[in-house]
């Protein structure tokens, strides 16, 4: 168990089928150039990606648009939940960073008083297996957000590329049986542990980011900002949804679907006030929920520094400079102990 | 929560014998949306609406379907059943399973299931239906009539003595239309102008009538009750305020080469003239084509001799926009230009002339100062050949329909013609004689038997011009079954009768309906003769189709009295399903703007924002602003993006 | 039952020509197709292209758009505003591969009827020919 | 670029804007990105080159909203872009100073930007100053469209459905464009849901259909909404589809004159029934 085990490279696809006996095996692939998760078949070409891929984890649990209950239009109205999947699934390649969002949705969708019950079933049908980096790309920071890229904190079985081979760890009692694996073999040494460099930007606690609700640099930092969805659909921690009632042929589906708080639509009300109407206000909100309303609610800031926002952004702008931009600010503002502005009539 | 009752038709046997109705009413009766469902033989009774009641107030249901006949047929006759329960009549909704089901599926299987689909549809949709108040706006008690004629006169004068005002407008320089030129008058003979002249000055006299001659309409805004028309006054040289009529101008003015339109051509004017000695007003024109000061700056004599010093040169068309509650089409008729009959000599021919020359050619008004002569050469003509039906029921070369008054019009030039030349002979070449107003069988009867005009059935094959100068008409009689040819002095064509010009140019500014022909179309053949399908715009006389002036002259008088019926009122009820705009959602593009065919859209300022606003009294609720919002910041009540979606989507 | 193998038309007509219109080919009983689905809006100038692709997504076969003949619309203006509506939407359809035949936009006027019926008639006979064709637009999601 | 550091400076000077709109280069990262300039700030990092693909117009209204002048860099594309806006009142060209610069093309990852394929004008149509050279351009053809074109119906709607599928509905396309500016976008109204909200094949279908529509005849081809797309969905081909439809039907090329109304709104009564498509007696 507390082994590392060793898969040779060669190896991969008859111990990946194998699994596939028993369990649905999510893996990545690349299709027209772009990573995706997909069930694996021997006849594809996969691999695993040295860092996160632009599509995030999310879908697999919280799919962007999900069935909770069906009708049909009869006299009755008939309203059925969508029953969950139980068959047992792998999914294996996620990173730290993946994880940890995981671990954040956990407690978004698990906390005992409004259980997400289509939630909890997937979760408990997945093993993950997750993929320990051994680079850290572009666009990553997790470091900057207290993680390290090669940690197995919350997998099931945890892995490594090394050289010509893969290296295998069982971390929970659930990762038990993949590792049992004949394709797997026992090994002492442990992958090598790397040195990585510490946080670029340093950010400020959530309490000094709550008190920067009022400033005037959201302005700033909204100036070019489009306010699309895309960085909340691939961040692992973005949980907003909306429910939606489907019609077709009278039969019916009630689904949630992804929604974002970027959008001008999310904060319209009834009778059309919008609580959020400026692009600097949908930007604050994202910031502060990243930052410090997570942290006020689950005592956990929700940034886990994939970078897949900076990776989807369409004007490329990187979200942990916004983070450092405005610790920054922070900073400024301590020194000069200005900054009690009025709240801006524009939000 | 809506709950719908649903009422099914029969219609006798006209749906129930397609459409099982049972089973319509037991498939549906469990919808979620319904509450009451039952069928009965004929919803539009009073025992049909006393369903609707009934359900109304003891099933509680406070939205209905009735599924029947075409909604234009009877949803105004449910809605007041609504209304008399109390339940607002915009919460009822037709499902048109006779028309559109029962009436055009040859299945009965499938017209049941259409049926069902269709009242499911409606179902469907009234749940979406908004409560809707009915809207008043003031109106103008002012009427237009369009078309000096006797129809407008006719209908002018009947609104004046009801004591409204009325504007009569008239493109010509003078009121009295085509009634002026005629000579005599079947079926009593009576003098045209003896009959016509008292009603034109009747008309320029009464103070409630305001006469614009010379003008026309250019423009037509806003709707019943509240017409914006912009009429143009074309520039006619001369001022009306201070000429006087003496006609010196027309006397001395050297360019004596107009046609004169009065005269049917058959004559040439002065290029600065009075068009009739009868017009009302008396006010001469001057046509700039012709005259010398205004083409070339010359001449000017006209000015120089005027005594009221009238004349001005530098006239021009003046446009100006009159308030109206309600209008009267009066535009009446033209003859048809026989030039297409080529075999009739194409025009080309100068003794043979077309009905309405011929009534000037006996007219004491007319350019032989009613003598009747030949226009070539003088003589006059002692064999005269009347050809009927030149233009009508001609598909192949001019129209389909008959003119309708004709065959009167050359009985009584045959009589006229006796009574010029009596030792003239007559001849007619006919189809069929069709006579049916009162006296007026008698009258032909008259022309054939006293007169001894003879009457041949056949169509004219040809007219060739001899070389003595007769004119050589190729014909059959087919009651003996023979060629015949008659060596005539004069023919006489009875040119069919064609709507104006621009009858099509007016209609299209007015938004109502013509046939192919080009005649206005009554909302109605039999049961609204007069009324237009726009609210407001009624018609009169031959601008509807060929009519004799009897009937133009009913039909003043029954437009008048729809106008009067109207101003009995103080404001007009509007209907309430006019678009309007949701402020918080218009970005102000104003592209809405450009669409609106009523400009009912105007700028507004809403907080920091200029957004769009539509005038409830012009909006007319057509809903091409709707389909340009892409935000969808307007809704069209009563054909809301909800109810239309619903429709598109609730079919199985 | 629905007939399935039936082609599916929405019709789109304005109330005061081809509704009209529509309503003349049942009172002179001219019979047309049962799978005709007639929607009535106030003005062809009321139709926005929405509907047509509404239409087509929600798994119609075929889809009529018909106003009062150009000039004889009782708003005026209306029908040339739809025509140049449709002209684009159209293009737009058969660009992203909506045959061309599943389309039919026309002027049908109060006196029209066996015009109407004519037209339903027709339509529905080039839709038969295209039902082997994959049912374009039409969603899968809930199809099943 | 000397030139035109040289006009924006003036124009401070002289007090006839309050910022510039321009494109910047991050000294530290080197990349180029859409900013806001202000008086003797930054305007060294001031650059125009290939890299300033982005369309600046889309910043506009909230700048005018601020500032009561906003000059503006413009490239021929994004001219044509402020043309669309100006007829709909969208900005008030009061308050604009346009500079227009002439284009010499831009690239998108290394390559020649497909748009500038198909670019009718190297100079904006609208312009208060003209830096650079006007270039006469070739009327576009669109080869692109051209090729769909060829496809059978069945071809076409496969190779839409495949992209159509994937959309994301982040709404890049539409937060971008510089026409899409409903206060309420039809795709985030409830009711009726004549777009529903879910990323899938038929509701993806609705988005593009109406998104295309909406900007026929309205779309100057800045090309924005294809480049921002995370999932590379060719949106381009539609709006060019329908700006070579615009331009067959009715003559006309959106944001090349500034006065004209989009094709939409005008009321024609000269247009061929045919138009419509089928046969009309």
């Amino acid at each position: 168990m507390s082994k590392w085990h060793k898969l040779k490279r060669t190896d991969l696809k008859d111990f990946l089928s194998r699994l596939a006996e028993k369990w649905e095996v999510w893996v990545p692939y690349r299709v027209d150039g772009k990573w995706e998760f997909g069930i694996y078949a021997p006849d594809r070409e996969m691999d695993f990606p040295e860092s996160v891929i632009h599509v995030s984890m999310k879908n697999l649990f919280f799919p962007k648009r999900r069935p909770i209950a069906k009708y049909e239009e009869d006299s009755k109205w008939s309203m059925q939940p969508v029953a969950a999947d139980d068959k047992p699934r792998i999914v294996m390649g996620l990173h730290p960073c993946d994880v940890a969002g995981i671990e954040y949705m956990d407690k978004v969708f698990l906390n005992s008083e409004h259980k997400d019950v289509l939630y909890e079933s997937e979760r408990k049908r997945t093993v993950l297996v997750g993929m320990l980096c051994s680079e850290m790309a572009d666009n990553c920071h997790c470091t900057d957000r207290g993680l390290t890229p090669d940690s197995a904190s919350g997998m099931d079985v945890a892995f490594a590329k090394v050289d010509d081979y893969y290296l295998f760890k069982g971390m929970t009692d659930r990762g038990k049986e993949i590792m049992q694996s004949e394709y797997l073999k026992a090994v002492g040494d442990a992958p090598e542990k790397r040195k990585w460099p510490a946080g670029k930007y340093a950010i400020a606690s959530p309490e000094e980011f709550m008190d920067m609700y009022d400033d005037k640099i959201w302005h700033e930092l909204s100036d070019i900002c489009l306010t699309c969805g895309i960085c909340t659909y691939a961040c692992p921690t973005c949980v907003c949804f909306l429910v939606t009632d489907e019609k077709f042929k009278g039969k019916g589906e009630r689904v949630t679907v992804w929604d974002s708080c970027q959008l001008q639509s999310y904060s319209r009300m009834a009778g059309g006030h919008n609580t959020r109407k400026t692009p600097a206000s949908r930007v604050r909100n994202r910031t502060l929920d990243k930052f410090a309303y997570s942290h006020l609610r689950y005592g956990q800031i929700s940034c886990t520094g994939c970078g897949r926002c900076v990776m989807v952004c369409p004007l490329k702008r990187s979200f942990p400079q916004l983070g450092a931009r405005l610790s920054e600010r922070i900073r400024d503002k301590k020194k000069s102990k200005a900054g009690t502005g009025a709240r801006s009539k524009e939000d | 929560m809506a709950k719908v009752g649903v009422f099914v038709c029969h219609c006798g046997v006209n749906i129930a014998a397609k459409v099982d109705v049972k089973k319509v009413v037991d498939t549906l009766k469990d919808m979620p949306e319904v509450g009451f469902a039952e069928e009965y033989k004929f919803m539009c009774s009073s025992p049909g609406q006393e369903l609707i009641r009934k359900a109304i107030k003891d099933n509680s249901i406070n939205r209905v379907v009735v599924a029947a006949c075409s909604p234009r047929m009877h949803l105004p006759t449910f809605q007041k059943a609504l209304a008399s329960e109390g339940l607002n009549p915009y919460l009822v909704s037709m499902a048109n399973i006779r028309e559109q089901c029962s009436w055009v599926t040859d299945d009965p299987d499938e017209a049941t299931q259409k049926a069902i689909d269709l009242v499911a549809r409606q179902i469907k949709r009234v749940v979406h239906q908004d409560p809707l108040d009915d809207i008043y706006v003031p109106m103008t008690k002012t009427a237009i009539v369009i078309g000096g004629g006797i129809a407008g006169i006719q209908a002018a004068l009947d609104i004046a003595d009801g004591n409204r005002k009325v504007i009569l407008l008239e493109k010509s320089p003078s009121i009295g239309g085509r009634m002026a030129q005629l000579d005599e008058t079947f079926p009593t003979l009576d003098c045209s102008q003896c009959i016509l002249t008292p009603k034109m000055v009747e008309a320029a006299q009464h103070p409630n009538i305001e006469i614009r001659v010379n003008s026309e309409v250019k423009k037509v805004d806003g709707y019943v009750g509240n017409f914006e028309v912009t009429i143009e006054k074309k520039a006619t040289y001369v001022d009306a305020q201070k000429c006087i009529g003496c006609g010196i101008c027309q006397e001395k003015c050297p360019v004596k080469i107009v046609p004169d339109e009065f005269n049917a051509g058959l004559n040439t004017r002065a290029a600065i003239a009075i068009p009739f000695p009868q017009a009302v007003p008396a006010i001469p024109v001057i046509d700039p084509e012709y005259c010398r000061k205004i083409k070339e700056d010359k001449c000017g004599v006209c000015a120089k001799i005027c005594p009221a010093e009238a004349i001005v040169f530098d006239d021009a068309p003046k446009q100006e926009t009159v308030s109206v509650g309600a209008i009267i089409v009066a535009t009446g008729y033209k003859e048809m230009d026989p030039a297409v009959y080529t075999e009739y000599g194409g025009k080309k021919y100068p003794d043979v002339i077309t009905g309405m020359q011929f009534e000037r050619l006996v007219s004491s008004t007319g350019p032989t100062g009613g003598e009747l002569k030949r226009p070539s050469d003088g003589v006059i003509p002692k064999t005269v050949v009347f050809v009927q039906c030149v233009g009508s029921r001609d598909e192949s070369k001019a129209h389909a329909y008959c003119s309708g008054i004709c065959c009167m019009y050359t009985a009584k030039h045959t009589m006229l013609y006796k009574h010029h030349v009596p030792d003239g002979q007559g001849y007619v070449s006919y189809i069929d004689v069709r006579a049916p107003g009162k006296t007026y069988e008698e009258f032909v009867r008259r022309a054939i038997e006293e007169e001894g005009v003879r009457y041949l059935r056949g169509r004219v094959a040809k007219i060739r011009r001899l070389q003595n100068g007769k004119y050589r008409v190729y014909t059959e009689d087919t009651l003996v079954g023979r060629a015949v040819h008659v060596d005539a002095d004069m023919v006489v064509l009875a040119s069919a009768v064609e709507p104006q010009k621009d009858a099509v140019d007016l209609a299209q500014m007015l938004g109502i309906a013509y046939d192919a022909d080009g005649f206005y179309t009554e909302a109605h053949p039999k049961l609204k003769p007069i009324e237009t399908a726009s609210a407001g715009i009624f018609l009169a006389g031959a601008c509807q189709g060929p009519k004799d002036i009897p009937t133009s002259v009913q039909q003043g008088s029954a437009a008048a009295s729809k106008v009067l019926a109207l101003f009995a009122r103080d404001t007009m009820v509007k209907s309430p399903q006019i678009a309007t705009v949701d402020p918080t959602a218009c970005t102000g593009c104003l592209t809405c703007s450009y669409v609106c065919h009523y400009s009912a859209i105007e700028e507004k300022e809403f907080g920091k924002h200029r957004v769009a606003e539509i005038i409830p009294g012009k909006c007319q609720g057509c809903g091409a602003c709707v389909a340009t919002c892409k935000g969808k910041a307007i809704t069209l009540a009563g054909f809301s993006d909800d109810e239309i979606y619903e429709e598109i989507v609730s079919c199985k | 039952m629905q007939i399935e193998k039936e082609p599916r038309i929405l019709a789109i007509l304005c109330k005061w020509c081809s509704y009209a219109g529509a309503d003349l080919a049942g009172t002179s009983r001219f019979n047309y197709p049962a799978n005709v689905r007639i929607v009535q809006v106030p003005c062809s100038g009321r139709v926005d292209p929405i509907m047509i692709f509404k239409a087509f997504v929600e798994g119609y076969d075929g889809v009529m758009v018909s106003g009062c003949h150009p000039g004889d619309c009782h708003y005026g203006t209306g029908n040339y505003h739809a025509r140049r509506r449709i002209a684009v939407a159209r293009r737009l359809l058969e660009f992203v591969g909506v045959h061309p035949d599943r389309m039919h936009f026309t002027w049908i006027s109060a006196a029209e009827g066996k015009k109407f019926a004519e037209v339903c008639s027709e339509f529905t006979d080039k839709l038969r020919h295209l039902s082997g064709t994959e049912k374009t637009l039409a969603r899968k999601e809930l199809a099943t | 670029m000397k030139a035109m550091r040289k006009k924006i400076k003036e124009l401070f000077a002289n007090g006839d804007v309050d910022v510039v709109l321009g494109y910047r280069e991050d000294p530290a990262s080197g990349e180029v990105k859409a900013s806001v300039f202000k008086k003797d700030e930054m305007l060294e990092d001031m650059v125009f080159d290939e890299r300033c693909v982005q369309n600046l117009v889309n910043y506009l209204p909230t700048l005018v909203a601020r500032y009561s002048k906003v000059g503006i860099v413009l490239k021929g594309c994004d001219g044509r872009s402020l043309a669309t806006q100006l007829v709909e009142h969208r900005i008030n060209k009061n308050q604009i100073v346009a500079l227009g610069v002439g284009c010499e093309g831009v690239k998108v990852g290394g390559k020649d930007a497909d748009k500038c394929e198909d670019c009718p004008t190297s100079m904006s149509p609208v312009t208060d100053h003209e830096i650079g050279d006007k270039k006469q351009k070739k009327d576009p053809v669109f080869s692109k469209v051209e090729e769909i074109e060829k496809m059978s119906p069945a071809e076409r709607w496969k190779f839409f459905a495949e992209y159509f599928e994937r959309c994301e509905r982040c709404y890049a396309c539409r937060q971008i464009c510089p026409s899409c500016y409903c206060e309420i976008c039809v795709a985030d109204q409830q009711e009726p849901k004549w777009i529903e909200p879910s990323a899938k094949l038929s509701a993806n279908t609705m988005w593009h259909l109406i998104r295309a529509y909406h900007l026929a005849g309205r779309c100057a081809d800045c090309g924005e909404c294809e480049r921002v797309c995370p999932q590379e969905i060719p949106m381009r081909l539609m709006n060019n589809a329908l700006e070579k439809a615009v331009h067959e039907l009715f003559g006309v090329r959106p944001g090349m004159d500034p006065e004209e109304l989009p094709p939409l709104v005008v009321l024609s009564k000269e247009d061929p029934d045919t138009i419509m498509g089928g046969k009309h007696e």
